[in-house]
């Protein structure tokens, strides 16, 4: 269980998170994906915070090692409010052009 | 103070014109009329109380602008500059007088544009300072491109653009010349010391001084370049010609006038003042007549010549003829700069004024007799010289001035730049005596197709050129006679700082 | 000097507040507000920018200009690299509310929101600024995307609203995003969030060899993504036409302006605190990709704004032209690279403001975005036509306008790096940009238009329209523009 | 490594992690590929407590599943009335994408493989103290204030900004 | 008082037109522009009759500086010799009587106000040239002689032969000028100066050459003389000199036969020290043949201004003959007797078509409705080049005029008796055989084989030019007359007419000439280059030859005059002077000959008809044709240059067509058609076209990344994570 399995780990759920980015017909699964990728990058904060990041000493033998941690807790918060967002413009989407294949909106072009 | 006061009285001109109420068209062109007379004077006043026993610059002004760059509001007049200076202030009521009746619309905005476009030619040959030198060199864009796009011919957003794009193209080159100068300009024996400079003077000293970075040879030839390509579109010395004749033939009148008669001489006065003042080393690779390079300042010159000419000889429109025939003439300046010595940078000087004068009173003579007969086909005239003998006589005297019949002044220049360059490169020069020959036959054969032979019937009624026209035509027409009887008037302003000049370029 | 604690911080953080500040009292004062045209809440805005830029000139004065003065435990950082910004923002969004209130596409019904939001976007580029934290950057830059897909989707019955909210959020969802992870491997690498910090830790990680240079380009790059997709360079600039021909106008010119500027802040402090070393860029000549990215930028905005029909669109490729012109002297990492930008910005906010300015005027008066319909305009409008002929011009880089002395700078900072192919190619760039410029220029001068009626525009019009033609004509020419910046300096 | 209980689970986790995301980017029905992706939230949540993150786990679960993948299950909900989907990805955007993604792994591993201080650390198995309390300090009082604060002022922004976004009509 | 002498010389004329071109611009006519250039013309020859007195054995050049570049100065000013006041005499006097003459001449015409100014504008151009110092000078003049040659060709411009003939004018002698401002050139790189006098001048240098420095000499003294090619209408150049009589007659009488063709021989005159062997070779053979040719070709003219034309080539080309074989003083002599009796006969022949006048209007109204016809049909450089004669030129229409027009008849049949060098009581026999001593001299004193066949030529041109000119007045003024309408309205010509000629008829006397020439007045300039023998033998030519026609007039032998002035000089000059006079005997005899043979047989000809001209013309039809065709020089040019680039069948088919064309139209007609053409292309298609390129080469690419726009949100996305994955790869592979 060193540091480099969850690197491992979270490269690989941000391999599939750009896959479905960049393959998915459908705009909720291409925020699944976003979803994908910035729980990647939340592992490696949590992994590095745990592993790399300098432990701060507070009482006795007691070690935290945080700065990653809350990146991590600030970093599903923003997902949260992206998701939001995205699903209300989603909605919106849906209400105007009646589909949410992100290749059906491109009335924008050129 | 003189010389600022001429250089923006035009642009006080402009804001008092926007100001007018645009329906009161009589005062808007008077109003233009007396902010051109102004410059006019006072480019007399300097022209006589110019020191002519002196080389130096006069009637300085140095006050400090953009301090960041060293940049300075530096202008001052030599005996070349306040030769052209004379030339775009005489030009400029002559323009407006000749604007007096054939702009339809928009006359003020016309009139407003005009006045800037003075303020960018004048302060362009007063300029003293690189980045102030390139500003006015550019301000005159704008305004030009409005007065080709917007009251121009049918093709004149073509023309438009094209003569603005070749012109950036060519200010781009310049720009980055330019930098490479002021960057270069405190560097000695590779290190940088004391501040950096615009100054065109101070410039012209550091780049003689022996382990200078401006005094360096390849720098010099590729800063050269940078400003020389920009000046040959301006020229348009041959490949960067072709927005020439199309902007000639799309512009108005006037504007044919000030683009012959000034702009041109702008690149011209550019690659005296600049590209071989500042870099004469520079200049020896494209002039000393060694190598692959040596020739090519003055094979320009030829080709101008050459090519002009024959263009010319080929048109059937008659302001695309007197355009090709520019070509022609700035082939002339072209090849006596290369020969580098007394008579042909004289001559080329010399020149660059008698075009400016000769080549304004053709667009004029073209533009009276469009605004007759609305088309300009040279074989759609014929014989109006029973109509017209005023008119005829004029023409007659311009085109006689043009293709350098000597009393003239049209010849004496041309002469001059072809025996100083003769002294360089003979065979190139005996070359480029086909451009008189040429000259002669395409003016004589236009001539006689317009002018001569029995009276085409459609111009029963052609009114003779009346007093206005003739009042544009005839300073111009009294300094082709002056010039070409009694040079020294204006040689006399500018042989001293060729003088120094050519020593610079001997000493290489 | 030691970072600030919380407490001790806000009064150096009373910009941001006031803006939030006033942001609540914009919705609160929508609810209470009955009349749906009364326009208070967008001069409540107004006044809370006004607060706010009294209290950002009061926190200048506070700081010494050789010591910036880190506020939050170092998470932000206030110096005179921020203070510009915050007012360079701060005018860009006065401007945007100026336009907003003339503009006709907007739904009056939905002010309060779009103000208070407004305020919030300007809130978080203002930390965009000044961030000096990992964690700071990403969260300013989230703010101001969120923000900003909301604004650009505002039209609630506008197709092309919407298209260009999901366009722009799906993709600065996948760009920050990536620029998450890149964050997260440099902070994997340094070990800390603090950007001076992470500058010494790389250049020590570096040199003992404990991360390849390729670690840390791949990071670089993948941050290079979230800001690169800010200031729209290529090849992340693929949203911003898109997005700027169906956001409204208002929206368009401060994403053109505003966001490109914060993202600039953002860019700079990011990699010139972070990685201007001379020791990482011995291995990582981040300067050179940068350079080439510069290059590609421009030449591909200016190339593709050729065609361009619809002057909005044209527009937004002429801004992302301008970005590799910012983006050159961003690369320089010399005093002059910066106080070109610096310069450069300015001129830029007052001109393509200005042009964004007409092309709302003539959406709102002849109805159309398109270049045709600028046919004429000479002699129906005449004076708005100037104007627009000044910006576009200056756009170009014409002489006397501000354009050209704001290129020349750049350009002179570029070329005193001895980068003379990426000046060369900027020119080239300049040449080609008066093209499609003056098309539109000649469509308002050169060419006639059937509908021959002259278009009106109130005084205020006039003045707003004369407060961007001015300065744009005479920025360039005087001194005080040039010298200002001397004291700015990144740490 | 040894290969005790907590490496099987550790690798039991992973795996469940890796496959359900595989799952989210391939499976067609929308509502099969959310449930896949709660799977990956728990398993990254595993993995969380793997790494003594207790009080991230914990939010990861909460604020994940219980929020955002709701928020999606409604979001599918409204869009579309069919949950298969039966679209053609082009062949030549799936080979493209597979690609690119695949050439980004590659590069994330070499950079793995390439950054010699991140080799060799392992689990020490030091326990940490609880989480909780710390972050709290650190959030409410100490160094993350400032970004808890703006946070906070996002989302109300993302609020108002969806409500206004998603709502039908205008209020009229 | 020679400064204020040559300074109302050259102002009276100048003031003249500067009048009518100033109330011109004012739309205006002097009331009476006639009277005030004739007396313009007259207070120029009073003066010049002044200067007769000033000038001094040692002339000096009085110059101002008129362009100072620093190292190089060019002045302009004054060098009166007695060559120059000659010079101005002849110019003035001719010039006052064709002023005179046409008064009558041109009355009526529609712009008789602009032809007198025009007419002063050529004088003061002309004398002009005349008193000029230095080369630039002389340039000055000689172009502007050029301009109101041009001018006055095409004064009659609605004629389009009229109109064509003033433009191959100019350009035909512009092409020669060119040459000669080429030869300026190297005069002026080697020596920095253009002034010919004083220490500074090039006269001065070019004697300190050394002898091995004279190559590039010749080559500049030969393109100096192509300015006299062009200008005196020598062979190769001389085709539009014929052209030019579409000119008014006067014109042509002061212009094309007294003065600015004679400038030629002047500037070759006055270049005389930079002469060397060579390029005196080539003056005189040139000369020579010119001679030859135009004599023969004016034999078979039948429009009498033509002959005229032939005749004054022929002549010029004698002059050039004797300059180019050392007969300075010779040349200078025929040249000024020349100018007298041509201007002599050319105001005659204007008499005779004055007299066909009501004709002559008649004919223009002919003319006026067949051009209407095709009107504006010739747009090109090339016309067809009008042979047909009009009717009161053409001899084919006179005969018996000397009852109708009897002092013209007397007036014309003095010069023609001069001009064909009828012994004696005549000055053209005097020059003439001046000149065929001169040349025969020199052969016989270097033995040289160059100067035998000069002698020849000379020597049978002489007799033609006898045979062409009687040929004139036997078909004008005896015999019958051919067209009884046009004779029935043949009368006198008024007096303001006929005084000229009457003066001009006294001057075609030797007593009048003879003066100046009798006082050593002309001395010949040195020869740096030429060999030592002919330094020795030009001086005593001058002077024996002047004594030796002036004694013999006076009835002394020319032997013994030769002997008193020759005195005790060197060997070697007695020698020469033995030679000479032997040279001289033998000219004048055979020139005697020549001169009665070509008289007997024109008189066999045309008076008494022993002979059918037109069954010899028959008999040796090619010759013939060659003469008619006046040696195909105009179709040769047109040819040459046409088959450069037309394909061979359309060269012949032009050849059939007999195509007359002069070089001015083919040179422009090629120009026009292939090589203009061709640049016109060339601007538009390879230089624009490369621009236009790249323009839509940068078009196309915006285009392209416009595609890539595609408007899928996914495709952006590809973009930009390709992208990271480019920018990386692409770092690494650096």
């Amino acid at each position: 269980m060193s540091l480099q399995h969850y690197l491992v780990i979270s490269s690989i759920l941000f391999s599939l998170g750009i896959f479905a980015v960049l393959t998915r017909k459908n705009a909720i699964s291409i925020l699944m994906g976003i979803e994908l990728i910035l729980n990647s990058c939340n592992l490696n904060f949590v992994a590095f915070s745990r592993f790399v990041t300098p432990a701060e000493t507070i009482v006795g033998s007691e070690v935290f090692r945080f700065d990653g941690q809350i990146i991590a807790i600030f970093g599903i918060v923003l997902a949260a409010a992206e998701a939001a967002v995205f699903l209300a413009i989603i909605l919106a989407i849906y209400r105007e052009f009646g589909s949410i294949r992100p290749d059906e909106v491109d009335t924008l072009k050129g | 103070m003189l010389l600022s006061l001429m250089i923006f009285v035009p642009l006080l001109g402009m804001i008092v014109v926007l100001l007018l109420p645009r329906e009161s068209e009589e005062l808007i062109k008077r109003a233009t009329l007396a902010f051109t007379l102004v410059p006019l004077v006072l480019a007399v006043v300097l022209f006589v109380s110019y020191d002519r026993s002196s080389a130096g610059t006069q009637y300085f002004v140095n006050v400090p602008w953009i301090d960041a760059f060293n940049i300075n509001y530096h202008i001052g007049i030599d005996g070349l500059s306040v030769t052209l200076l004379l030339l775009t202030a005489l030009l400029g009521p002559i323009c407006v007088l000749a604007s007096w009746r054939n702009i339809e619309k928009g006359l003020k905005a016309y009139m407003a544009l005009f006045l800037l476009l003075e303020t960018g030619m004048l302060g362009f040959f007063a300029a003293l300072d690189l980045f102030l030198f390139f500003v006015f060199f550019e301000l005159t864009l704008l305004p030009m491109y409005f007065l080709i796009g917007v009251w121009g011919g049918p093709r004149r957003e073509y023309a438009a653009i094209k003569f603005f794009l070749y012109t950036l193209f060519g200010s781009v080159l310049m720009l980055v010349a330019m930098i490479a100068v002021y960057l270069n300009s405190n560097v000695i024996n590779g290190v940088a010391e004391g501040v950096r400079t615009f100054d065109i003077p101070t410039l012209i000293t550091l780049a003689g001084t022996t382990g200078h970075a401006l005094a360096d040879s390849t720098f010099q030839m590729w800063v050269f370049l940078g400003f020389f390509i920009g000046f040959a579109v301006k020229v348009p010395i041959f490949p960067f010609h072709t927005w020439l004749p199309d902007a000639h033939v799309e512009a108005p009148t006037a504007i044919s006038v000030i683009l012959a008669g000034v702009l041109l001489k702008m690149g011209t006065y550019g690659i005296v003042r600049i590209n071989m003042a500042m870099f004469p080393e520079g200049l020896a690779i494209f002039t000393n007549g060694v190598g692959f390079w040596g020739n090519s300042l003055a094979l320009l010159g030829f080709i101008n010549i050459v090519y002009g000419s024959f263009c010319a000889l080929a048109q059937t429109d008659f302001k695309k003829l007197v355009a090709y025939s520019s070509i022609g003439h700035m082939g002339f300046v072209i090849l006596g700069l290369a020969a580098g010595n007394s008579a042909g940078i004289n001559g080329a000087i010399l020149q660059m004024f008698n075009h400016g004068v000769i080549s304004a009173m053709l667009f004029l003579l073209v533009g009276v007799l469009y605004d007759r007969a609305h088309h300009r086909e040279i074989n759609g005239f014929g014989g109006i010289a029973t109509k017209m003998p005023v008119y005829t006589g004029i023409t007659t005297l311009a085109f006689m001035a043009s293709l350098g019949l000597p009393g003239l002044s049209g010849f004496v220049g041309e002469a001059l730049s072809l025996l100083g360059a003769f002294q360089e490169f003979e065979l190139i020069t005996i070359l480029s005596t086909i451009g008189i020959v040429v000259g002669a036959a395409y003016f004589l054969w236009t001539l006689q197709r317009v002018f001569l032979g029995q009276l085409n019937p459609k111009y029963e009624d052609l009114p003779e050129i009346n007093k206005r026209e003739i009042l544009t035509l005839v300073p111009l027409g009294i300094l082709t006679i002056v010039l070409g009887i009694w040079p020294n008037f204006a040689l006399d302003m500018f042989s001293e700082s060729v003088t120094n000049l050519v020593n610079v370029l001997d000493a290489i | 000097m030691e970072p600030l604690k919380n407490i001790e911080s806000l009064a150096y953080f009373s910009p941001e507040i006031l803006l939030v500040v006033f942001a609540a009292a914009v919705i609160i004062a929508d609810l209470l507000i009955k009349n749906r045209e009364s326009e208070l809440v967008a001069y409540i805005s107004l006044v809370g920018l006004g607060c706010s830029l009294v209290a950002i000139l009061i926190t200048n004065s506070l700081i010494n200009s050789n010591e910036p003065i880190p506020l939050f435990f170092g998470m932000i950082r206030l110096d005179g690299f921020a203070v510009f910004f915050k007012i360079l923002l701060l005018l860009a969004t006065a401007a945007t509310i100026l336009f907003s209130l003339r503009s006709e596409e907007l739904d009056a019904r939905l002010k309060g929101e779009y103000y208070a939001l407004l305020l919030a976007v300007t809130f978080g580029m203002f930390l965009m600024a000044s961030s000096t934290n990992l964690l700071m950057i990403f969260i300013s830059l989230e703010t101001v995307s969120l923000t900003s897909y909301i604004l650009a989707g505002f039209l609630t019955h506008s197709p092309r609203s919407s298209e260009a909210a999901f366009k722009y959020i799906t993709y600065g969802a996948v760009a920050s995003g990536t620029m998450l992870f890149g964050l997260s491997m440099i902070f994997g690498m340094a070990g800390t969030g603090d950007l001076s910090q992470i500058s010494s830790q790389i250049a020590s990680v570096l040199a003992s060899g404990g991360v390849s240079t390729l670690s840390v380009l791949i990071a670089i790059t993948f941050i290079l993504a979230g800001i690169g997709y800010k200031i729209a360079s290529v090849p992340f600039h693929m949203w911003s036409p898109d997005v700027y021909e169906g956001a409204p106008i208002p929206i368009t010119a401060f994403l053109s302006v505003a966001s490109k500027a914060a993202g600039f802040a953002l860019f700079l402090r990011f990699f010139h605190v972070g990685f201007g070393k001379p020791e990482i860029l011995q291995s990582i000549d981040w300067g050179f990709i940068l350079a080439i990215v510069s290059a590609l930028t421009m030449t591909v905005g200016n190339l593709a704004a050729l065609p361009q029909r619809n002057v909005k669109r044209l527009l937004a490729y002429s801004s992302i032209a301008h970005g590799g012109y910012l983006l050159m002297g961003a690369v320089l990492l010399t005093p002059e690279g910066l106080g070109a930008i610096f310069f450069y910005l300015i001129v830029y906010l007052f001109m393509n403001l200005g042009a964004f300015y007409v092309v709302v005027l003539i959406a709102n008066e002849a109805g159309t975005e398109m270049i045709d319909g600028y046919r004429g305009l000479a002699t129906r409008a005449p004076l708005v036509a100037g104007a627009m002929a000044i910006f576009l011009f200056s756009l170009t880089g014409i002489p006397p306008l501000a354009g050209f002395f704001g290129k020349w700078v750049l350009f002179y900072a570029v070329i005193g790096e001895g980068l003379y192919w990426l000046a060369f190619i900027g020119l080239l760039n300049s040449v080609v940009s008066l093209y499609y410029y003056a098309r539109i220029v000649k469509a308002m001068y050169f060419e006639t238009s059937e509908d021959t009626n002259g278009l009106s525009f109130s005084t205020g019009t006039f003045a707003l329209l004369s407060v961007f033609a001015i300065p744009t004509i005479f920025i360039g020419l005087l001194n005080i523009f040039y010298t200002f910046s001397d004291k700015i300096t990144l740490q | 490594m040894e290969f005790t209980l907590k490496t099987f689970i550790f690798y039991g986790f992973a795996l469940m992690t890796i496959a359900s995301a595989l799952a989210v980017v391939t499976v067609r029905n929308i509502v099969h590929a959310a449930f896949a992706l709660m799977v990956t939230l728990f398993g990254v949540a595993g993995l969380y407590v793997f790494l003594q993150a207790d009080f991230l786990a914990a939010t990861q679960v909460i604020v994940y599943v219980g929020g955002i993948l709701v928020l999606i299950l409604f979001g599918v909900m409204m869009t579309s009335g069919r949950l298969e989907m039966r679209i053609h990805i082009e062949r030549g955007q799936l080979l493209l994408g597979g690609g690119i993604s695949l050439a980004l792994l590659m590069l994330l591993l070499t950079v793995i493989a390439n950054t010699p201080i991140w080799k060799n650390l392992t689990d020490d198995g030091t326990q940490l103290a609880p989480t909780t309390e710390r972050i709290g300090q650190l959030i409410l009082n100490e160094k993350f204030l400032l970004p808890f604060e703006v946070v906070s002022v996002l989302l109300l922004v993302a609020l108002i900004g969806a409500a206004l976004i998603s709502r039908k009509e205008v209020r009229d | 008082m020679v400064v204020p002498l040559i300074s109302i010389i050259l102002l009276a004329p100048l003031a003249s037109f500067a009048i009518f071109a100033l109330l011109g611009l004012a739309k205006r006519n002097f009331p009476r522009q006639d009277y005030l250039s004739t007396f313009a013309m007259l207070v120029a020859l009073g003066c010049s009759l002044l200067l007769i007195q000033e000038v001094t054995s040692e002339p000096t050049p009085l110059t101002v500086e008129w362009l100072s570049l620093g190292s190089v100065n060019f002045s302009m000013g004054f060098y009166l010799d007695s060559v120059t006041v000659i010079m101005l005499i002849v110019v003035t006097l001719v010039s006052s009587l064709v002023h005179i003459f046409s008064i009558g001449y041109m009355h009526g015409d529609p712009r008789y106000s602009r032809f007198f100014a025009f007419l002063s504008l050529f004088s003061f151009s002309m004398l002009f040239l005349v008193v000029s110092d230095n080369l630039l000078g002389i340039y000055i003049g000689w172009e502007l002689v050029g301009l109101c040659s041009y001018l006055l060709i095409g004064f009659w411009f609605e004629k389009d032969t009229a109109a064509n003939a003033c433009k191959k004018a100019f350009l035909t002698t512009r092409v020669g000028d060119v040459g000669m401002f080429i030869g300026m050139m190297m005069l002026f790189a080697e020596f920095r100066t253009l002034s010919l006098y004083g220490d500074t001048g090039i006269f001065e240098a070019v004697a300190t050459l050394e002898s091995g420095q004279i190559a590039w000499l010749s080559i500049a003294g030969i393109l100096i003389f192509c300015g006299a090619v062009g200008k005196s209408a020598q062979v190769p150049l001389h085709t539009w000199l014929p052209d030019a009589m579409e000119g008014p007659t006067p014109v042509s009488a002061l212009i094309h036969a007294a003065t600015m063709v004679a400038a030629g021989v002047y500037l070759v005159a006055r270049m005389f020290p930079i002469l060397t062997p060579t390029s005196s070779l080539v003056i005189a053979y040139v000369g020579g043949i010119t001679a030859l040719v135009a004599a023969t070709i004016a034999i078979v003219r039948f429009d009498i201004k033509r002959v005229l034309a032939y005749s004054t080539i022929s002549q010029l080309g004698y002059m050039m003959l004797a300059i180019g074989a050392g007969s300075y003083v010779a040349g200078l002599f025929h040249l000024t007797t020349h100018a007298f009796f041509k201007a002599l006969l050319f105001l005659g022949s204007g008499s005779v078509i004055h007299a066909f006048h009501a004709m002559h209007a008649h004919h223009d109204d002919a003319e006026h409705t067949e051009d209407a016809a095709h009107e504006h049909a010739d747009n090109s450089l090339v016309h067809e080049h009008g042979s047909e004669i009009p009717p009161d030129q053409d001899m084919r229409n006179m005969g018996g005029l000397r009852r109708k027009m009897p002092l013209t008849f007397i007036t014309m049949l003095i010069a023609t008796l001069s001009i064909s060098g009828v012994p004696f009581v005549f000055s053209g026999f005097w020059s003439k055989d001046k000149i065929l001593g001169g040349v025969l001299g020199r052969a016989m004193e270097w033995n040289s084989v160059h100067h035998y066949i000069l002698f020849a030529m000379a020597l049978i041109a002489a007799g033609i030019t006898a045979f062409y000119m009687f040929r004139l007045i036997f078909m004008t003024f005896f015999g019958e007359p051919r067209n009884q309408e046009m004779h029935d309205m043949a009368h006198e010509s008024p007096w303001v007419m006929v005084v000229p000629l009457i003066v001009l008829a006294v001057l075609s006397f030797p007593v009048v000439n003879t003066l100046w020439f009798n006082k050593d007045y002309i001395e010949p300039p040195p020869q740096h280059h030429i060999p030592a023998p002919q330094h020795a033998y030009v001086s005593p030519d001058s002077k024996i030859g002047d004594a030796n026609f002036g004694f013999s007039l006076f009835g002394v032998s020319t032997a013994q005059a030769a002997e008193e002035d020759a005195g005790p000089d060197t060997a070697q000059a007695d020698d020469a002077y033995h030679i000479h006079h032997r040279a001289h005997n033998i000219a004048m005899v055979l020139s005697i000959c020549v001169a009665g043979l070509g008289i007997l047989l024109s008189w066999l000809f045309y008076h008494r008809r022993r002979f059918s001209a037109e069954g010899v013309a028959t008999t040796f039809r090619p010759v013939y044709n060659l003469f008619w065709n006046k040696y195909y020089f105009d179709e040769f040019y047109d040819g040459v240059l046409v088959a450069l680039t037309v394909w061979k069948s359309r060269l012949f088919a032009k050849f059939d067509l007999s195509f007359i064309d002069g070089i001015v139209n083919g040179v422009g007609k090629i120009t026009r058609d292939i090589f203009a053409a061709f640049i016109g292309f060339f601007d538009n298609r390879v230089v624009d076209g490369f621009v236009n390129r790249v323009a839509e080469v940068t078009w196309a690419a915006g285009g392209r990344i416009r595609k890539i726009q595609t408007g899928a949100i996914q495709t952006y996305l590809f973009v930009v994570l390709g992208g990271i994955v480019l920018i990386i790869l692409i770092f690494r592979l650096f």
